[in-house]
């Protein structure tokens, strides 16, 4: 076996260092029962790297991969070039490799690095501070909701009708335990605003409410000004959460931490991570100092060490599961590290101007989109406002609509129907995403193969 | 050695991509178009490059050598499956793809299934968790919703004091009271003791197992037998799987859940930090409560089952725990090493993991002091006491002197029923060699320590840093980078 | 420019420190007309690497790459497994991106990595010592015979028959230059043994003889013992230069030291490198310890350091172009640094265990397919002996079959035509090679298309 | 820190790959199966790659920090580029493929070849060569090729005394005898002297233009008018092309050969030590002795001139340099790295590798000796002496105390013509805030120097070894280890 150094000879000799006759011997304690008389039944043997290779690779070619063809999904997961150097960087074994920085003497690469990022998502959220990662925007959302509980000792939160379908699953999921009461709402395909709830939003609010939480730019390409909203939570000690799927929209638009949000979260993945079918994935968090203490997961700090230096350690760990057990902030202990790394890698590539133009491009590539398939026959374009996704009104079910373009190898979207399986009036909503990867050509194949099926 | 930070090197102005330029078009922003800085330093591609590379280097990694860290299960990590998660049928998949443009997704998340139940000995398993932690939620909501369909819902889990963290806070996080059991002198769950504590009230125990004192709880089958009869389920805290994959399956021992990491057992990296993944597998109690989405195996091809098609099928479920399915990253890493390593493999993973721990144990025993291994064999980590150290020595100071002799320090403190704990877990991709070296050198430390050398309060000396001050970051904690004026304005 | 740090403000504050009005003024030793007024005609700006990658991935895609077909070819170059950990530690930046080791305090990852290669080359050879690589297989060839006339005094070598078509080729250019005599021939397709002129070499060494070249197995597979020609070699004091394309064959077979080569060079490309359309490559090249210093190219020495630690050098540079000058061995400098550390890598990955398993395997897989492919009608396997590669003579053309084949997308092998132009009867042979990457289904896929194209 | 051999760690029974059961069939090896143990040490992967990645660690590299080495280009190597020179398409495919199966691999040979022609303005490219040096010697092939088709073989080459060796190396290797031309005063050919050596026996001149010095040869079109008017032709060494790419063309100054440095100018990787490529552009008196094999492109698609082809097209051409089309996976890399800057980046790279040189030159020369610094402007180096420093202080010593500070030293003792030479190319991919760190360290160590701070003699003390004995290892080589046995026996 290629990853097992011990050979015939190491073994002999260290069972007799034991005192052991065999290795049988060191299972003592486990039952004759349950051990086992020889490898598990059912399952092949070892095999060489030639052979899982081509197996897997057997696997993997079974898929339509984005690059292979026209590819417009978005809704949580966004298609975005990576530099190479981001893979090159986060392969490093000492990146790859390591582990949780408890020794920060010898952890003061994925240490200074954490701090970056979170000095990275803090100012893209316009928050005072951020953490060193959550699994996804998904739970981080949910996590969010537990510390506003926390900070206002109330259990009633208002979601948006605008918040992912998904976030909003997971959500359900656990209150449903917790107790915690959630307001939700489907979303309407409002013309000029999708998914825009923000009038329920406002007067939903009351003296029992701990947070409002919404999605910016919502699950339908929808942006709104969060002011108000903002104003009014505030007004009644109720918190505003702010999600984020799609973190190249804040180089173009405001942040929800400018607009009054108190805690934003979102999802990390457009930027160094890659589509990998959902997952690893890194959820972003971020709110202001005052609620750092209650705030869940890992946070890296600044210290001096004995000789005065400048360096980097896990910090407010009181907060964690590893130290306060069941009065933990969070039960969370691996988070998403490579994954921030790789996050944070990619924003230090881009920096300010690079973000900003991947944006504007972004921005205006979907708008040249969305004006060329709203010239089709019977489609409409539902949005007023959006970054780099919108939902078109088709004629007919999306999901139909989106598998016969399958068929004619496009990935035109994602269908409301898929989403929302109960959601009246919406299965002829398909979300469309747009970014620097999508040609003129992609555009065009799109368009004229979406006539095709719809003529 | 002090690489600066991004901030102090970059500006608002350098970027290390470039982006085609726009078309022109009627912006369709809703007004809200950004009109100040975000603050963001960009780099050129070659200052990127030499910045986190300089910075890579003051990390320690199991590239670079014995990473001994209880309960962690530092393994060597293949090649192989980096080059297998990179494939663009893997990576480069959208999660709400047409489901039948993804069949070869479907069909590794089942097949990766598929080994996790044969290796467990369990007919379910929920592949979405996204790390240990999040499958220990995922384990307690199926047992919590198990007891409300019987319309039994109960309030209590018991959990041994010797847990890993993740045990009670997790109970917690899904609302559950949390008490402790004991341990016994010999370091296992005290069986009378839980025992006496089941009732009407009680939900469930979650047990590691192997233990955090690495030793199989002999009595497995007894408690899971025991919590039964009292109408309660059995957790099982898989993160010490290494040491019986392929040679013993949980599932013969009467376990309803547990969750396996991926990034342990199946050696996907731990990358400093995550991401992890925490598959859960299930008894045929719990089955039918497990999380959406997951995958089905009809006939030749697979299934998806998610809120659309989930009422025929999964009625029962307890919903969904993350958006889309899973760590899929983690699943085509852990599969590549499960079909490298074979059933074959594995069950010699497991003995050369006892068999290094063993061997740790019983060439340090004669020095520190081992407070369990006078019963008998560890399994694949040794624990050992800081008995015996020189007046106001402890386990920090020769952990940090073990970093000057070029190794990761073991667990410290951990588990809290041993004074001064070390727990030592090599794995089983450590050469006999490189197990020498370590004990030689350990071995010279422990002398030091009972010797009560001064200069081991001052390590290390040869890291990137000296000891750092952990108390000072905590009272008054920076968390970001501030802009020198602003900064100082903030004192 | 991603790749530029300097700003627009860096530059005018280092022009003020040079003096200087702009950057034009740095160039005014150009003359006036030499110097362009803007960038070069013709030539595209700068693009994006979303773009870069799109177009050179437009140009890759145009090309049949070895693992979507079943593949036969050899002749030089050859097709295995490389295990993915090869690729992984090349690409460490510390290794890919450090210079030639001159300054050996800060360069002995590089050294030592050589010095173990040394001796793997050495050992694989069956000779004393090896040097740090040569550009490929080929120029190797070359320089062993220019060092074998600077040992024996004397300018005429005879090539055999067996030798790689294109080392000959490289062997001729360079010997109408140096005025060096080479006597060569064509080979034949000699039943049993294709190939094979032993006769001829035997006969031809005499007292002018500075070297005789061998090729083992030879470029049509044949694997002749050399230990007769050796004696005959060295009783006129001629030397034997032995030539390896396939390192993977010594672990089956004898080395060609240990048969009293006196210089074995080859290509080691096999092992860690791939077959990337003919380079890099890296040539390998050993030979007695007493001509050491005749040996061209670089070598990494052992010795200490002044606190008495081993280290690691590179050493009798005065043989080298950089202090000789027009005495060196060789012009060589760059030689194939990175190759050998893949091969190295690869090597200590197989080791002797691995090697000898490889080889077998490749060995057996091939008489497979020599047994399957000679059961055609019409077909007949001329080789008595080989390792991984053996002749077939067709019953018509080789270039039209081979051509047919790549039409049903199988790349069936080399046809002599094509390395033979000029070669009498060798039209009708086709060299197949048959690696440890070639499945049973492969082999079938080749018989049964073979046969459709015969019939 | 240091690492064993492998030899020292590894054995003949331990290894690393996992190979398939060979069928058994019966052995036709010729009865030459080896009989004898090869000697070969293995590891498994987890010991290989803690081996390697800790031995790159003693390593210096671009990477990590400024590599200031003059005449060497040491410049960032994009990421992208290795990403390209991987996809399948290109790195897995056989030089012998039917040419129909290959054909993206003429088109990017020959449009790398067509920017190459642009960017020096010459006519014609041979792409096969290995490397500088073998690039130079294809020139040179091609200068007596000409010359013989004229009938005019002529023996002697004139070599500036500053070339780098590998000229008259390369002169020698073609069979030609070699002389020295000597420099001025101001660091540039001696346009006299070289005009009072021309002759009927005068094959060619080989020079560097940049040349060693960092200066450009502003006589350039007088040297190649008076070798053209004695019959010879003009090699240039495009070894320092970094400095004038996109901002001058070869062509236009009369060569009739100079080779490329893909690896320098072009940005491929230097590897610790290669492979490198050397693509040599031709005029039209050279063009049609160009080697085989090349591409041309007929109409829409791409032909191979190798031999079976070559006489209907190319009956002059000199033959093979070497098997195969040259170096595939750096023509791959530097296409990429071309296409990235394109023409207005190339340009901005001569001009920015000449602005940080000059800035380094200016920052420096108030307390180095410039020697051709009073002149003007330098090109992409600059050029030092150790005038001034305190007796028995040498540039070897500055070099080494420079590695105490985290640099790699920059090019001592070369060229000749300068008494204790250092030569500076900081190249274009390195930041103001580097340089300034740079020659602020620089400027201290100069400062020790000229004040003859002792401690300077051992330096380094910072790296992972201090100053090797290089004597004793060309005294008594020792290439290969030896079983320890075996070495005693050897003594």
């Amino acid at each position: 076996m290629r990853y097992l150094p011990l050979e015939p000879a190491d073994r002999a000799a260290m069972l007799a260092k034991i005192g052991a006759r065999d290795v049988d011997a060191l299972f003592a304690d486990v039952p004759e029962e349950a051990r086992l008389d020889g490898p598990v039944h059912g399952l092949p043997d070892h095999a060489t790297e030639l052979a899982v290779e081509r197996d897997l690779g057997a696997m993997a070619r079974k898929n339509v991969s984005a690059a292979d063809v026209p590819f417009f999904l978005g809704c949580g997961a966004y298609r975005h070039h990576i530099p190479a150097s981001v893979d090159h960087l986060i392969q490093r074994g000492e990146f790859l490799t390591s582990y949780t920085p408890y020794q920060p003497e010898i952890a003061q690469g994925t240490l200074q690095a954490l701090f970056e990022f979170q000095t990275q998502v803090a100012r893209l959220y316009g928050c005072d501070v951020a953490n060193a990662s959550m699994y996804d925007g998904s739970t981080a959302c949910w996590e969010a909701i537990v510390m506003a509980r926390r900070i206002t000792r109330r259990s009633k939160a208002i979601i948006s009708a605008g918040v992912h379908p998904h976030y909003v699953a997971v959500c359900q999921t656990m209150a449903r335990f917790t107790k915690d009461a959630l307001d939700v709402a489907l979303p309407e395909l409002t013309d000029g605003a999708p998914g825009d709830d923000m009038a329920r939003l406002l007067a939903g609010i009351d003296g029992e409410t701990s947070a409002v939480v919404v999605q910016y730019p919502n699950v339908l390409g929808h942006i709104d000004d969060l002011s108000e909203l903002a104003e009014r939570c505030h007004a009644k000690k109720a918190l505003l959460i702010a999600v984020v799927t799609e973190p190249v929209a804040l180089g173009a638009i405001r942040s929800p931490g400018e607009m009054g949000a108190d805690i934003v979260v979102g999802e990390g993945q457009s930027l160094g991570v890659g589509l990998n079918f959902g997952g690893p994935y890194v959820g972003l968090f971020a709110c202001r100092e005052k609620h750092v203490r209650q705030m869940p997961g890992r946070l890296a700090g600044e210290t001096v060490d004995a000789a005065g230096q400048r360096g980097f350690v896990l910090t407010l760990s009181t907060r964690e599961q590893h130290i306060r057990r069941e009065k933990a902030t969070s039960n969370i202990c691996t988070n998403s590290g490579l994954c921030a790394l790789a996050f944070s890698v990619h924003m230090t590539l881009l920096g300010e101007k690079g973000l900003r133009n991947l944006a504007a491009l972004n921005h205006a590539r979907a708008v040249q989109a969305a004006e060329r398939l709203a010239q089709i026959d019977g489609i409409d374009l539902v949005n007023g406002s959006f970054f780099n996704e919108f939902v078109l009104r088709l004629p007919q079910d999306a999901r139909q609509v989106a598998r016969a373009l399958a068929d004619r190898m496009i990935l035109a979207g994602v269908s409301l129907g898929r989403l929302y399986p109960d959601g009246e009036g919406l299965d002829r909503g398909l979300v469309v995403a747009v970014t620097e990867t999508n040609s003129d050509e992609d555009i065009a194949a799109f368009a004229a193969a979406l006539e095709e099926v719809l003529a | 050695l002090e690489e600066a930070l991004i901030f102090e090197i970059g500006t608002t102005a350098s970027t290390g991509v470039d982006v085609e330029t726009p078309p022109a078009v009627r912006s369709r922003l809703g007004g809200l178009d950004r009109n100040r800085e975000i603050g963001l330093a960009g780099l050129s591609e070659p200052q990127a490059v030499r910045h986190y590379t300089r910075l890579s280097r003051q990390n320690y990694a199991i590239d670079l050598g014995l990473f001994p860290l209880g309960s962690c299960t530092m393994k060597h990590n293949p090649r192989l499956n980096e080059k297998v998660a990179r494939m663009p049928g893997f990576a480069d998949i959208h999660p709400l793809q047409p489901v039948d443009t993804v069949g070869g997704a479907f069909e590794l998340i089942h097949t990766l299934g598929e080994w996790l139940c044969k290796l467990t000995g369990m007919p379910a398993v929920a592949m979405s968790p996204k790390a240990g932690a999040h499958g220990e939620l995922c384990g307690v909501l199926a047992i919590r919703s198990a007891l409300e369909a019987r319309g039994d819902a109960r309030e209590v889990i018991l959990v041994p004091e010797s847990a890993h963290g993740t045990n009670p806070a997790t109970a917690a996080f899904a609302g559950y009271k949390v008490e402790d059991i004991p341990a016994t002198p010999e370091g296992r769950v005290d069986l009378a003791a839980l025992e006496a504590r089941l009732g009407p009230d009680v939900a469930g125990v979650m047990i590691t197992n192997p233990n955090t004192c690495g030793l199989f709880e002999p009595d497995m089958k007894r408690i899971s037998d025991a919590v039964h009869a009292a109408g309660g389920l059995v957790y099982c805290d898989g993160a010490n799987f290494n040491a019986i994959v392929g040679r013993v399956r949980p599932g013969d021992l009467g376990i309803d859940a547990m969750h396996i990491n991926l990034h342990k057992t199946f050696s996907t990296p731990h990358g400093g930090g995550g991401p992890g993944s925490g598959p859960v597998v299930f008894s045929e109690a719990l089955a039918p409560f497990a999380p959406l989405p997951f995958v089905e195996k009809q006939g030749d091809h697979y299934i998806l089952i998610e809120e659309e098609t989930a009422e025929d099928h999964h009625a029962s479920s307890f919903g969904r725990m993350v958006a889309f399915h899973g760590q899929m990253g983690m699943f085509t890493r852990a599969l590549a090493y499960m079909m490298s390593h074979g059933a074959d493999g594995l069950k010699q993973v497991a003995e050369d993991a006892v068999l290094n721990a063993n061997y740790i144990l019983r060439s340090l025993d004669d020095v520190l002091e081992a407070p369990f291994g006078k019963g008998g064999p560890c399994m694949h980590e040794a624990l050992f006491s800081d008995k015996g150290f020189a007046e106001g020595f402890t386990t920090l100071d020769l952990a940090k002197a073990l970093i000057d002799e070029g190794y990761h320090p073991m667990t410290m403190y951990f588990p809290l029923v041993v004074h001064g704990a070390m727990l030592i877990e090599p794995t089983e991709t450590e050469s006999k060699e490189t197990l020498d070296q370590f004990i030689g050198a350990l071995r010279s430390i422990v002398a030091r320590a009972k010797a009560g050398d001064p200069s081991m309060h001052q390590a290390p000396f040869h890291a990137p840093r000296r000891r750092l001050d952990e108390t000072a970051a905590a009272r008054k904690p920076v968390l970001v980078w501030k802009e020198p004026e602003q900064a100082e304005a903030a004192e």
